[in-house]
């Protein structure tokens, strides 16, 4: 029987593999950009499964409550880092990707090729 | 030269004149057909070399110039150049009809008529062409001629330069030989220094 | 005693105050006064932090939950190096910027800069790791993409995507290692993971190598920076040459040495080292652009300071941390001069400064000199340097040190080639008369001139520095 | 003292004479009196330190070593050699230097130069011997790369060699300091002693070969002609008279001092067939195949360098037969080839200097025109030759004999082909430049000031008295031996007595004076003689001027051009060392293309790496 | 005969005997020429004239100093090698310089000679001095190959201690016996060494004008056939030194100087020339390698 947490552990291993494998296989920018995004959610998938208990509570103190219960709230806040990060670089991605069609007149990586060697 | 001068010869000199005698250079310029009569002189049937004389190369080694033949203005410069490129004492032996008076081409336009008048001539060998024989007994002559001291025309040519160099200019015009004459007379002691 | 948090919030702070004024004049001196008041301080506390058994604590959290932040022997070298070299390149770029072109953001993005790789240095949490790294990152990308022409745009975009693969790798790791020690402090991490399966901890090791290696230029995800370094304006390409792959270098190599030390890695690390030094010569060597050629040069110096620590060696560690000051400032010399000659020919082409040597005499004469310490050539810097990660590498023994030695001695024939291919073309003859001259603007030429001394004149703090090594190279080895 | 003066002078002279480079475009004086005051004091230091002799003195600490530096007879001899040979080419360049704005910085790179070379001589540890041979390498580049482009680009070629050179020599620094644990020669001397054969071999090889490079031994000799021919003429002069000498300084003092004999004999496979059979074969090489490319060679000065080549193979023939006779010969022989080396060049650059060319094919009977540099050139060249009287004839007879008697049949007879080989080119040497027709356009030529003849009439001097008396020579020589090891030579005042038979160069000089004066009588026991126009000359009749271009120049040796033609334009060495360069930009082209430029493939390597990686580790769990 | 009042009567009377040794050979190889040809032939002192009248020009002329100085150079210079070439009853400058100074001192005749007839600026002799100096390449280095194989045999470099050797071994023990291979070998080389025919490329005289001599006369030719007449028995006495035992008295001398010399002059009379490069490649396909065989097998032997 496979558990809730292997679940999510495979899907998230799934979705970084999916991301990369976007990007080492897609041409069009944009495309690359998503890639990177799908690898960012498996990423965060991860961390999140990483402090999840099965059966846990939400990690706010109450009366009465120990922490035993509780899920992981480390990961949680690393995912907040984590997205909101991932954010400010997809952004960031996508701006150079406007310039770039402004500049170059494409979004295909293989004609992308400037510089090299 | 008076016979004066001949017979002052110092003893030396005339053991030098009997050695000297032993030892002739020939340089032959074959433009005629003179030439065919050399190589029987010096190989095997006649040898020449039984009285030290030897075919030579260049001017600067040989004693004796051998016109063999016509000469045309072409040639009698080469000949005139060569001749000054010799060493004294040497002697110029005009070689058949043609070096004495123009021989066959008497008649030519193109041809010299006589050798003497540019070059101080120590010896015709006259005949048509002159066979071995006459050109031993040429050489011979020659050879008695410097052992009495006698072959001194050469010294002609110092001496009596201008004549030849008129001569010269007349057929030919101004010739360049890069080498004076009259500067290397004086040099030599052949004719009077002037002041 | 100054709390080393100064080192986060000042040039954090600076960057938001140019940024509120907007004025250039305010900016431009913020920026230098910033670093060189940091660097006076880190040659404050330098004394202390070489004596000192345990390093200066600065969180007031305790770990795990706190916000570990520390400053050690290392640390304190790396931040003067850091300090100093920004100081420098402002100094240059006050000259080489062009004026009005959002000169203030320039600066602004410098500071931000500087305030991730100062965190770098001094943060003991692999998750702020991870938050610096970023930062660093991301100025970085802005600043490569600055002159906002196809090449610039283009690399900036590569190394973007290199880079996001990167912190993908990282926060892999990171997670790992998380799930299993249960905190984020280096200590902690070393201590949980002591006692994980070691395949496990493998994974968690060679992700993050290859997390942290993209900004170090570890090879072979080292391939964005020939574009990057070559495309950036040349006072950038001077940082993220000067010390940014250094610091990275450093910080991957410690936390690797000592958070993962369950897992002997260094095997890998020399291999790939090796590799490093061979195809950056190499690659390098048919370059005919200067800057692509010198950054090419960084990768196999990368390579070489790599291959040092690889060692695992005292000897090694400090052979390989002079290299590292020394390669900070000849190939910061190196850049900032090509970037004159890119302004004064506008051409990155090799070909083009033929006789620019006539016009730029002290320049092209720097450049030589810097040249000249890069190859290794006494009595300059560079030799003993260089000298001492052979001499290390030999003490350590075993075949790939000896091929490492070996591979080392080759890349410097290759590297010698090359850049004194340049210096050829550079004094050839002048094509027309004598050209008016042309060189550098003063302060720009103040910062090389000062880089260049510390490379030429080096050999003489050698038997300072000798006595500073030996801690710093402790803290390579040691957590904390 | 001496000895700190030593390095501090030349150190100083570079200081200052770079500083003065400013003023060179105004006012060459200044640099000009400067170098020519220090390095006469340089000369001058050099001759008193002999009294420092033996005295060792401290450096600073390197590494935990201290770098250590002192005279030896051997050090003492080549810094008199370095010393006078400078002084000498300084008085010629206050005449000859006229293009001062294309070599402002001469005399700084010359100080810096000889910085290099005297401390290298000087230095008594292994790191200090590496740190002044990398400094020489660099100021000899320097030293090249000034004036033309082309000379740029020939000093690239010698910097190639040269790094690789040093690079090797790195690696063997490293690697003995690794195994025996010291810089210090005494240390290294007693761990090779008692070392295995491998490690032996290892250390030699790395060694020997940065020398055998510098040395430009066959076939390591790639750089020199171009790198020495396309250097300024006086650079030309000093480079091939001293420079590449000290690649030989370094084999001297590693076979015969730090490694010693013995070990060196232990590598191989009998008693004849060693280390230093592959030596004498390379020499024997190096001696032959160069001296016959001079031949073919139509530039004066590219000629030479060929030979500079040339005779460091004879060079090292004497000293690699280990021999009395054989060492004395090759130590004898750096003296001579450095005297007459440089007053043939210098003769060249005087004729340069006048004409403006060193084509051999251009030049001509400049001897009525500049006949000090003719003489020059004719004691250079009987030297070169090795013809008696002149010194160079002494040490090719050492080294013969010790060949001969040594048991090396056919390496004596390559030694003699090597002669063979020199006498032609020497003589096309002088032929073309001094001797055949003189060219109109040279009619107005003078001979150069009394500045640039001074040297040329020293050197003669040297040359001609060394070769008379070569017991001035010996005595050093002798002195050297002992401290290398080697029996020393039994040298009189006129050669050497031996029991296989003496050579005594006074006698011989006296009878070739009095034949020779035999001659004279005879010849003026002739007629008159007058000199006549160089036009007055045998053309089977042809009339000569000015217009007419009558002389044999081009193409000297056509026989031998007709033999070796082909093999000459096949240049074997050149052409292996242009592929390997080829190679290396090839196989660099290619790694170039691992960085593509595209993105997804660099994400690609990113993947890969991961994984490989993982796999590696795999292995090592 | 080699110290005291002996010794220099022998010193200045040496030159004449050479000179006087030189004019018979000479005229004797005239003869001998002569009568192969089927011709009479000047008389046996025939050289003797040619010098006189050569001597006795009036006028002679010269390029420059240069010109002078190598004539005195080329007489001077051979008479100087003349007396380190050990003869009977004669050897005391051999103590002072062996077969390597004889060697080198064989080449300043040449270099005097060739500077002289560098400065006459006359193609045809500079082209006859090439020829010469490539010739070297050809017999001087089989000389040298054959003369190395017998000095290490013996163990000497000096000339008159291998003469004295096979003198004390008898006839078995000269070279051309002991080593018959070099013994060839340096025969051919002796053909080259007397410029005569097949390797008489140097003077040429058809072809480039007796090269060297073209602009030589008068005494400048006179001082030029002086040389000759007196390197003529000199070198032949070196090969006789090397390979024939050398001589005890003078009559066996003067045999084996006129033995050998017409052995040289016959293969001179019935060959034709050969080219320079032909020359050299015969030399190094025919007589080196067999030198250097019997060099490796003298190594042989010795091991």
């Amino acid at each position: 029987m496979i558990s809730t947490a292997q679940i999510l552990y495979i899907t998230s291993f799934a979705l970084i593999v999916i991301g990369l494998y976007a990007v080492l296989s897609q041409r069009n920018l944009i495309r690359v950009v998503i890639g990177l995004n799908i690898a960012d959610v498996g990423i965060n998938l991860l961390l999140v499964t990483i402090g999840y208990v099965e059966g846990g509570r939400v990690p706010i103190f109450a009366a009465g409550q120990s922490a035993g219960t509780m899920v992981d709230p480390v990961p949680q806040a690393l995912v907040l880092t984590a997205i909101v990060i991932g954010f400010g670089v997809t952004a960031l991605m996508l701006t150079l990707v406007m310039r770039i069609y402004a500049h170059h007149g494409t979004v295909d990586a293989s004609r992308l090729r400037g510089l090299k060697w | 030269m008076s016979d004066k001068e001949l017979t002052q010869r110092s003893a030396w000199e005339t053991v030098l004149a009997s050695l000297k005698k032993r030892s002739l250079w020939m340089l032959h310029y074959c433009t005629g057909c003179g030439a065919v009569e050399l190589p029987p002189t010096m190989t095997s049937r006649f040898d020449m070399e039984r009285f030290g004389i030897m075919p030579m190369v260049t001017p600067r080694q040989a004693d004796i110039l051998l016109i063999t033949g016509y000469l045309s203005v072409k040639t009698l410069k080469r000949v005139i150049l060569i001749y000054e490129q010799m060493q004294a004492p040497k002697y110029v032996v005009g070689f058949g009809s043609c070096t004495i008076n123009g021989g066959m081409y008497w008649n030519s336009y193109a041809t010299m008529k006589s050798l003497d008048r540019y070059l101080p001539v120590e010896l015709y060998l006259a005949g048509c062409m002159p066979r071995p024989e006459a050109i031993i007994s040429g050489f011979n002559s020659l050879i008695d001629r410097i052992d009495r001291g006698e072959a001194n025309s050469w010294k002609d040519y110092y001496e009596n330069y201008e004549f030849y160099r008129k001569n010269q200019e007349h057929t030919f015009g101004d010739i360049e030989t890069h080498r004076s004459i009259a500067d290397d007379a004086q040099y030599y002691g052949f004719v009077e220094v002037t002041k | 005693m100054v709390s080393p948090m100064l080192f986060i919030i000042a040039p954090l702070s600076a960057a938001f105050i140019m940024i509120l004024f907007n004025s250039r004049v305010i900016a431009l001196g913020l920026s230098l006064l910033v670093p060189i008041g940091l660097a006076w301080l880190g040659l404050s506390w330098l004394p202390y932090t070489l004596g000192a058994a345990q390093p200066i604590l600065v969180a007031s959290i305790p770990a795990p939950l706190g916000i570990p932040l520390s400053i050690d022997a290392l640390g304190a070298g790396m931040a003067i190096l850091v300090a100093v070299s920004a100081a420098l390149v402002v100094l240059y770029s006050s000259s080489y910027m062009k004026k009005g072109h959002h000169e203030v953001r320039y600066y602004t993005v410098v500071m931000i800069l500087l305030t991730s790789a100062f965190g770098l240095v001094l943060t003991r949490d692999i998750f702020n790791l991870f938050v610096f790294f970023e930062i660093l990152c991301i100025s970085s990308y802005i600043l490569v993409s600055w002159e906002q022409d196809g090449a610039a745009l283009e690399a900036s975009f590569k190394y973007m995507v290199l880079g996001s693969i990167g912190s993908t790798f990282l926060l892999v790791s990171i997670a790992l290692v998380y799930r299993v020690a249960g905190s984020l402090a280096m200590a902690d991490v070393a201590t949980a993971l002591a006692t994980a399966p070691r395949g496990y901890v493998a994974f968690a090791a060679v992700t993050f190598l290859f997390g942290v290696g993209v900004e170090a230029a570890i090879f072979p995800v080292n391939t964005w920076l020939p574009d990057a370094h070559s495309s950036a304006p040349s006072s950038i390409s001077a940082i993220l040459s000067g010390f940014v792959i250094e610091l990275a270098l450093v910080v991957a190599f410690r936390v690797l040495n000592t958070a993962f030390a369950a897992v002997d890695t260094l095997p890998l690390v020399r291999v790939v080292a090796i590799a490093g030094v061979i195809v950056g010569e190499m690659a390098a060597f048919g370059q005919k652009d200067l800057k692509r050629m010198l950054a090419y040069s960084s990768i196999s110096q990368i390579g070489i300071m790599l291959f040092a620590f690889s060692l695992g060696t005292q000897a090694g560690a400090q052979a390989g941390l002079q290299h590292l000051l020394m390669h900070a400032g000849a190939k910061s010399a190196l850049f900032l001069i090509a970037g004159y000659f890119i302004v004064r020919t506008g051409s990155r082409l090799i070909a083009d400064y033929a006789g620019l040597g006539h016009r730029m005499p002290v320049s092209a004469a720097l450049f030589g000199f810097a040249a000249l310490s890069l190859v290794g050539a006494p009595p300059l810097l560079g030799f003993f340097t260089k000298f001492q990660v052979l001499s290390a590498a030999g003490a350590a023994g075993g075949f790939t040190a000896w091929l490492g030695v070996a591979v080392i001695l080759f890349g410097t024939v290759l590297e010698t080639v090359y850049l004194f291919r340049v210096l050829r073309v550079l004094f050839a003859p002048a094509a027309s008369g004598s050209p008016a001259r042309a060189d550098m603007d003063w302060p720009a030429l103040a910062a090389v001139a000062l880089f260049t001394a510390l490379v030429v004149f080096g050999a003489l703090l050698l038997p300072t520095l000798s006595q500073m090594i030996g801690p710093m190279a402790d803290g390579l080895a040691s957590l904390l | 003292m001496y000895t700190q003066a030593l390095l501090l002078l030349p150190l100083v002279g570079f200081g200052v004479a770079f500083l003065l480079q400013g003023t060179v475009k105004r006012s060459p004086a200044i640099v000009k009196t400067w170098a020519m005051l220090g390095f006469a004091a340089i000369a001058a230091v050099a001759a008193l330190a002999g009294a420092e002799i033996g005295t060792l003195y401290e450096g600073p600490t390197v590494f935990g070593s201290v770098l250590t530096y002192g005279l030896t007879d051997l050090s003492w001899w080549f810094v008199l050699l370095i010393a006078g040979i400078t002084a000498l080419t300084t008085v010629f360049t206050l005449g000859s230097l006229r293009y001062a704005d294309d070599y402002p910085m001469y005399y700084a790179w010359l100080f810096a130069k000889v910085f290099g070379m005297i401390g290298l001589v000087m230095s008594r540890d292994l790191l200090s011997f590496f740190i002044m041979w990398e400094i020489m390498s660099w100021a000899t580049y320097l030293v090249m790369q000034q004036g033309r482009d082309e000379s740029r680009k020939a000093a690239q070629g010698y910097l190639v060699y040269a790094i690789s050179a040093g690079m090797i020599l790195l690696g063997g620094v490293v690697f003995l300091r690794t195994a025996s644990g010291s810089f210090e020669f005494a240390v290294i001397t007693k761990f090779v002693a008692g070392a295995d054969l491998g490690v032996i071999i290892t250390a030699i090889v790395l060694v020997l070969v940065p020398f055998l490079i510098e040395a430009a031994v066959y076939p390591t000799h790639g750089w020199l002609p171009s790198a020495y021919a396309s250097s300024e003429t006086t650079m030309t002069a000093y480079l091939s008279s001293i420079s590449t000498r000290m690649g030989l300084f370094g084999l001297i003092l590693f076979v015969f001092n730090v490694f010693g004999l013995d070990v060196i004999d232990r590598i191989g496979i009998s008693a004849h067939l060693n280390l230093r059979t592959l030596l004498l074969v390379l020499a024997a090489l190096t001696a032959v195949l160069p001296t016959y490319t001079a031949l073919f060679q139509h530039d004066a000065k590219r000629l030479l360098t060929w030979h500079s080549i040339g005779q460091g193979g004879y060079m090292l023939l004497g000293l690699a037969t280990a021999s009395t006779l054989g060492t004395a010969g090759g130590l004898m022989h750096i003296f001579n080839y450095m005297t007459y080396v440089a007053l043939i060049i210098f003769s060249i650059a005087a004729v340069e200097y006048r004409t403006g060319t060193t084509n051999l094919n251009k030049l001509g009977g400049l001897i009525t025109r500049q006949p000090v540099a003719f003489l020059g050139m004719l004691f250079g060249i009987i030297g070169l030759a090795g013809i008696p009287p002149m010194n160079g004839f002494v040490s090719k007879w050492f080294i013969y004999r010790s060949l001969i008697l040594g048991g090396y049949p056919f390496v004596a007879l390559a030694a003699f082909i090597a002669t063979v080989g020199t006498i032609m080119s020497v003589y096309k040497l002088i032929h073309n430049t001094f001797l055949g027709q003189l060219p109109e356009r040279y009619n107005e030529v003078r001979e150069v000031g009394w500045v640039m003849q001074l040297p040329i009439w020293v050197l003669m001097a040297v040359v001609f008295a060394t070769g008379v008396f070569p017991g001035t020579i010996l005595q050093w020589i002798a002195r050297i031996q002992v401290e290398l090891g080697i029996a020393p030579i039994a040298y009189t005042l006129g050669g050497v007595a031996q029991e296989a038979g003496d050579l005594n160069m006074m006698v011989i000089t006296l009878v070739f004076t009095l034949t020779f004066i035999v001659g004279a009588v005879i010849f003026f026991m002739g007629g008159k003689r007058r000199i006549v126009s160089q036009y007055d000359n045998y053309a089977a009749g042809h009339f000569l001027n000015k217009d007419v271009p009558y002389n044999f120049n081009y193409n000297f040796y056509s026989a031998f051009d007709h033999i070796f033609e082909k093999l000459y334009h096949a240049a074997p060495v050149q052409s292996t060392e242009r592929n390997l360069g080829r190679l290396v930009a090839t196989v660099g082209e290619y790694i170039r293309r691992f960085f593509t430029g595209q993105i997804n493939t660099y994400a690609a390597y990113y993947v890969a790496a991961v994984i490989i990686a993982l796999a590696f580790l795999k292995e090592v769990l | 005969m080699n110290s005291g009042i002996g010794l220099i009567v022998w010193i200045i009377a040496y030159p004449f005997v050479s000179f006087f040794l030189g004019v018979l050979l000479g005229g004797y190889g005239r003869k001998l020429t002569a009568r192969v040809q089927r011709r009479v032939g000047p008389t046996w002192i025939q050289p003797l004239f040619d010098v006189i009248k050569l001597m006795t020009k009036q006028t002679n002329i010269s390029h420059g100093y240069m010109h002078d100085v190598a004539m005195m150079m080329l007489v001077g210079g051979t008479l100087m090698t003349m007396y380190f070439v050990p003869v009977p009853g004669f050897h005391y400058f051999s103590q002072f310089g062996d077969y390597i100074v004889v060697m080198y001192l064989l080449l300043v005749p040449p270099l005097g000679m060739a500077l002289g007839v560098g400065q006459t600026a006359n193609p045809n002799g500079s082209i006859g001095i090439s020829r010469a100096l490539q010739m070297l390449a050809g017999y001087e280095i089989t000389l040298v190959m054959t003369f190395i194989g017998f000095a290490m045999k013996h163990g000497t470099t000096s000339m008159y201690e291998l003469m004295k050797l096979q003198q004390a071994g008898g006839p078995a023990t000269w070279g051309i016996f002991a080593e018959p291979l070099l013994g060839i070998a340096a025969l051919f080389a002796l053909q080259g060494m007397l410029n005569e025919k097949p390797f008489e490329v140097i003077i040429a005289p058809h072809e480039i004008a007796t090269g060297p001599m073209t602009e030589m006369g008068g005494k400048y030719l006179g001082m030029m056939f002086i040389q000759h007449l007196i390197a003529l028995p000199m070198e032949l006495t070196i090969f006789m030194n090397l390979f024939l035992g050398g001589a005890q008295s003078w009559v066996e001398y003067v045999v084996k100087l006129f033995v050998l010399f017409t052995l040289v002059l016959v293969v001179n009379a019935v060959y034709g020339r050969f080219k320079t490069d032909g020359a050299l490649r015969f030399f190094w396909k025919l007589p080196l390698p067999l030198a250097a065989l019997g060099v490796v097998m003298i190594m042989a032997n010795g091991m």
